[in-house]
């Protein structure tokens, strides 16, 4: 059983180059309707799906992500 | 002199010898005609006494290890002559932008282009106008004898750090080959500043960082009138100078380096036919003593600059006395040491056509 | 629920300037966390470019020296040669360390000089707006290589790392790649091995990071990152080209 | 009175370390005295030469335009230098190379056939400082006291080994004049 997790996205950090969303394996990432301070649609975590893999965090240039494990 | 405590030295080994005593733990530079015995002196000397010599792969690399080593905190000297000084520029203006203290010998020879190695005085704007880009300056010193390049290289250390500036010793290729009887003492301790900006890890301590990029152009403004503020405390205090047979000169030579050593030969062959002439011989070059020539249009009519160049600090003596005396030129340029003898006949000249 | 990835403490919290999707901005987390796993804050000295990330010190909060363009391998070598017991580390692009500063980089690396340089090769200039480097590959247009880059008129992409791996004084010298969450793991762990090997005495370290540009190569950052695996890889193959693992005599 | 000898060789023959013996003697006897060694393309082709300025006052140029003394161990620098040599002064011949002689009528010769004598008695390489000996007691510019009583600080640690023959050497030039004389 693979582990439960959860992140969370900085979003006034993301700049929306949508790498998170690239290298998520369980397309717990979208991109969010709504835009930040910056102008960019930022990513938004899409809940319950998370494996707490980071695969998203290492990828994010911005360090917006950070991933917790259960 | 005492003559137990007096030796023979080549201006290149004084050079290094000062800078050993003042404490200098890191000599980076590169090879280049005619101040080569300074880096092979150093070579030598370094190891003795356990400290770096490096031979950098060209005169860029050098003056920014220079700079590393500066930045790292411990005193770094580097050494050229014209066209590698040229290849400095770069690392001087760096330099001078983070406030960072360093020590430059110039071995001048003739120019511009490769020009020849022997001695000339073509570097004096280079010099004493920053030479590299953006609005600095930088002490200058000019020995004019070998115990002079001993003591101002030994000085220059602590200028350095006191200012946190770059600082040149300007010589010539005579300078450099020259052996003549010195003193080697040691170097006298001073309250220094504390080196609070140096970078050793930020061990306990917030991190520091040493740059010259300044993007907010106020701010780069506020950088550049703090400098100001420094250069200008550098002209209140650094100036020096040399006069002889000054007080009742009609005609005063001003010439620095080995000119002036040159001058000062006219000077006493003038003399002997009765002439009032005296020589007034800058030391520093930056800051120009140029209060010191003023006061001197008081007492002197004619003033003739002598340099081998085709007249550079002549300007920074006309600025200093405006209009107040005639100012003469004459040059030798290219690596001509004229002898006392032509300096006294062109004095004479003078002397004739201004019905002195 | 356990914090298992955020922030490294030796990067400040300031946004990154860099571009959305820029390489810089992952390899700068990189680095700091590496410094803090083998906890060097208190005896590391970086020393950034000019270029794209001439102003790293904003984010690493450890003392950082600015260079000139080119220069950072001389610099680097007057502190440690004046700080052996610092850690030294260059953080170079491509235009700093192939082109301006080849001079300063392959003496310093053939000196042996006990130096860590961080070599990002994006294969194109950034900070001035997308001209060529020298490690633009062929066919790739730039704003100064417009009908792309021809051999007979540009020259080659010139391959450092490789020159570098010839050099007596190289003690570990690595190229890897940004394009996959693997490689960017792959990428920290040889950083790792390359302060290893400074900490070690071993001599010169490099480590050449394939970066992607999506602003100067004019795509999208999903496929910068495949661009970078399906093209700059191919010119500029990934793996350790040289590893010294004891100390050389004089 | 400010006295310039310039002394001239082929690289090899010693010329530069003679002169810098000279000059020390000069400034152990508390004269000023300046010391220039000719560097770089000069030195190329294998003439090397070397300026002492003696005076009892300060030395404005240790340059020598025109030289009082001249000292030519060579050919190459009896060519080069003849016609430096001031009015009135004075050329120090090794006869035992230089077969020319200047064609100036206004200049002394000093002949002497140095590397013959060296050759004799303290051995060839010695050469120079038979000629410095020669120099010595025909000029009197200083006392070869003052260069023999101080040979270990001029000759420094590294040559020390040297010693005895320099000091001999430097009698066997000395003794050529004074006992012709």
């Amino acid at each position: 059983m693979a582990a439960k997790g959860t992140i969370t996205i900085d979003q006034e950090l993301c700049k929306g180059c949508e790498l998170c969303i690239t290298f998520c394996p369980e397309d717990a990432i979208r991109i969010a309707d709504g835009l930040n301070a910056r102008g960019v649609h930022p990513a938004e975590y899409v809940k319950q799906h998370c494996r707490a893999c980071t695969l998203c965090a290492v990828m994010c240039p911005e360090i917006a992500i950070e991933v917790y494990r259960e | 002199m005492n003559k137990r405590e007096t030796i023979l030295m080549k201006g290149a080994d004084a050079i290094g010898e000062a800078a050993v005593r003042a404490g200098c733990s890191c000599y980076f530079g590169y090879p280049i005609t005619p101040q080569n015995e300074i880096p092979e002196y150093m070579s030598r000397r370094m190891d003795e006494v356990g400290r770096v010599f490096l031979q950098g792969e060209s005169e860029i690399a050098s003056i920014n290890m220079v700079l590393g080593a500066a930045a790292a905190g411990v005193r770094a000297m580097t050494s050229s002559s014209s066209p590698g000084i040229s290849l400095k520029q770069e690392g001087l203006s760096f330099l001078a932008a983070m406030e960072l203290p360093a020590v430059i010998i110039n071995i001048n020879r003739g120019g511009p282009g490769l020009g020849n190695i022997a001695p000339s005085q073509g570097d004096y704007y280079q010099a004493t106008r920053g030479g590299g880009h953006g609005d600095y300056r930088m002490p200058v010193y000019a020995p004019a004898t070998i115990q002079e390049l001993y003591d101002f290289t030994m000085e220059s250390f602590d200028v350095a750090d006191i200012y946190r500036t770059p600082v040149m010793i300007l010589g010539d290729g005579m300078m450099g080959q020259l052996v003549e009887p010195i003193i080697v003492h040691e170097r006298e301790e001073i309250d220094l500043p504390p080196k609070d900006y140096i970078l050793n890890g930020a061990q306990e301590r917030p991190s520091r960082i040493i740059k010259s990029l300044i993007l907010d152009t106020r701010e780069m403004e506020e950088h550049n009138w703090k400098l100001k503020r420094k250069y200008d405390l550098m002209r209140t205090l650094l100036p020096r100078y040399e006069e002889f047979m000054t007080d009742d000169a009609k005609l005063v030579i001003i010439a620095y380096g080995t000119a002036a050593r040159i001058a000062k030969g006219a000077v006493k062959r003038v003399r002997s036919n009765g002439l009032k002439v005296g020589l007034f011989r800058p030391i520093t070059v930056w800051p120009f003593p140029d209060e010191a020539v003023l006061s001197l249009t008081k007492k002197s009519k004619v003033f003739l600059v002598f340099e081998m160049s085709t007249g550079q600090m002549v300007d920074d003596v006309r600025l200093a006395v405006s209009g107040r005396v005639d100012c003469e030129f004459y040059g030798r340029p290219g690596g001509i040491i004229p002898s006392p003898q032509e300096i006294s006949r062109i004095i004479e000249r003078y002397w004739m056509q201004k019905e002195l | 629920m356990k914090k298992i990835f955020s922030r490294p403490e030796c990067l400040k919290p300031t946004p990154f300037h860099y571009c959305p999707g820029c390489g810089h901005s992952i390899l700068h987390r990189l680095v700091a966390e590496v410094i803090d796993e083998m906890n060097l804050r208190g005896r590391i000295i970086g020393i950034p470019p000019a270029g794209c990330a001439v102003l790293a010190y904003d984010y690493f909060d450890i003392d950082m020296c600015e260079a000139a363009h080119g220069r950072g391998c001389a610099v680097a070598t007057g502190f440690k040669r004046s700080r052996p017991e610092c850690i030294i580390f260059t953080y170079q692009g491509d235009g700093d360390m192939a082109a301006i500063g080849t001079a300063e980089t392959l003496h310093a690396a053939n000196r042996g000089e006990n130096i860590t340089s961080i070599f990002v090769n994006n294969a194109v200039y950034g900070m001035t707006g997308g001209q060529m480097a020298p490690t633009t590959i062929l066919g790739q247009k730039t704003t100064t290589s417009p009908f792309g880059r021809r051999s007979n008129v540009e020259g080659y992409p010139l391959k450092i790392t490789e020159i570098i791996s010839t050099l007596p004084g190289a003690a570990y010298v690595a190229r890897t790649s940004l394009a996959t969450p693997a490689k960017v793991m792959a990428t920290k762990k040889t950083i790792k091995k390359a302060f290893e090997t400074q900490l070690a005495g071993l001599g010169y370290s490099l480590v050449e990071v394939l970066s992607p540009c999506p602003t100067n190569w004019k795509i999208s950052s999903i496929e910068s990152f495949k661009y970078l695996e399906e093209r700059l890889e191919l010119e500029y193959p990934l793996g350790v080209m040289k590893e010294v693992t004891t100390e050389k005599g004089s | 009175m400010l006295q310039k000898t310039i002394m001239s060789g082929i690289g090899g023959q010693g010329i530069l370390f003679s002169g810098l013996c000279l000059a020390w003697g000069a400034m152990l006897e508390g004269h000023y005295v300046t010391y220039l060694p000719s560097y770089g393309a000069e030195m190329r082709g294998g003439v090397t030469s070397c300026t002492i300025a003696i005076s009892d006052e300060e030395i404005a140029s240790p340059v020598a335009s025109s030289p009082d003394y001249l000292v030519v161990m060579d050919n190459e620098s009896l060519r080069r230098l003849q016609n430096q040599s001031a009015s009135g002064g004075e050329i120090f011949i090794n006869t035992s190379i230089v077969k020319d002689r200047p064609v100036r009528g206004d200049i002394d010769l000093v002949e002497i056939p140095v590397n013959d004598l060296a050759k004799k008695t303290v051995g060839e390489q010695y050469a120079n400082m038979v000629m410095l000996g020669a120099f010595v007691s025909k000029t009197h510019q200083i006392k070869v006291s003052s260069i023999i009583d101080n040979i270990e600080i001029i000759l420094g640690k590294s040559k020390m080994r040297f010693k005895d023959k320099n000091i001999e050497a430097l009698q066997v030039g000395y003794d050529f004049f004074a006992k012709e004389m």
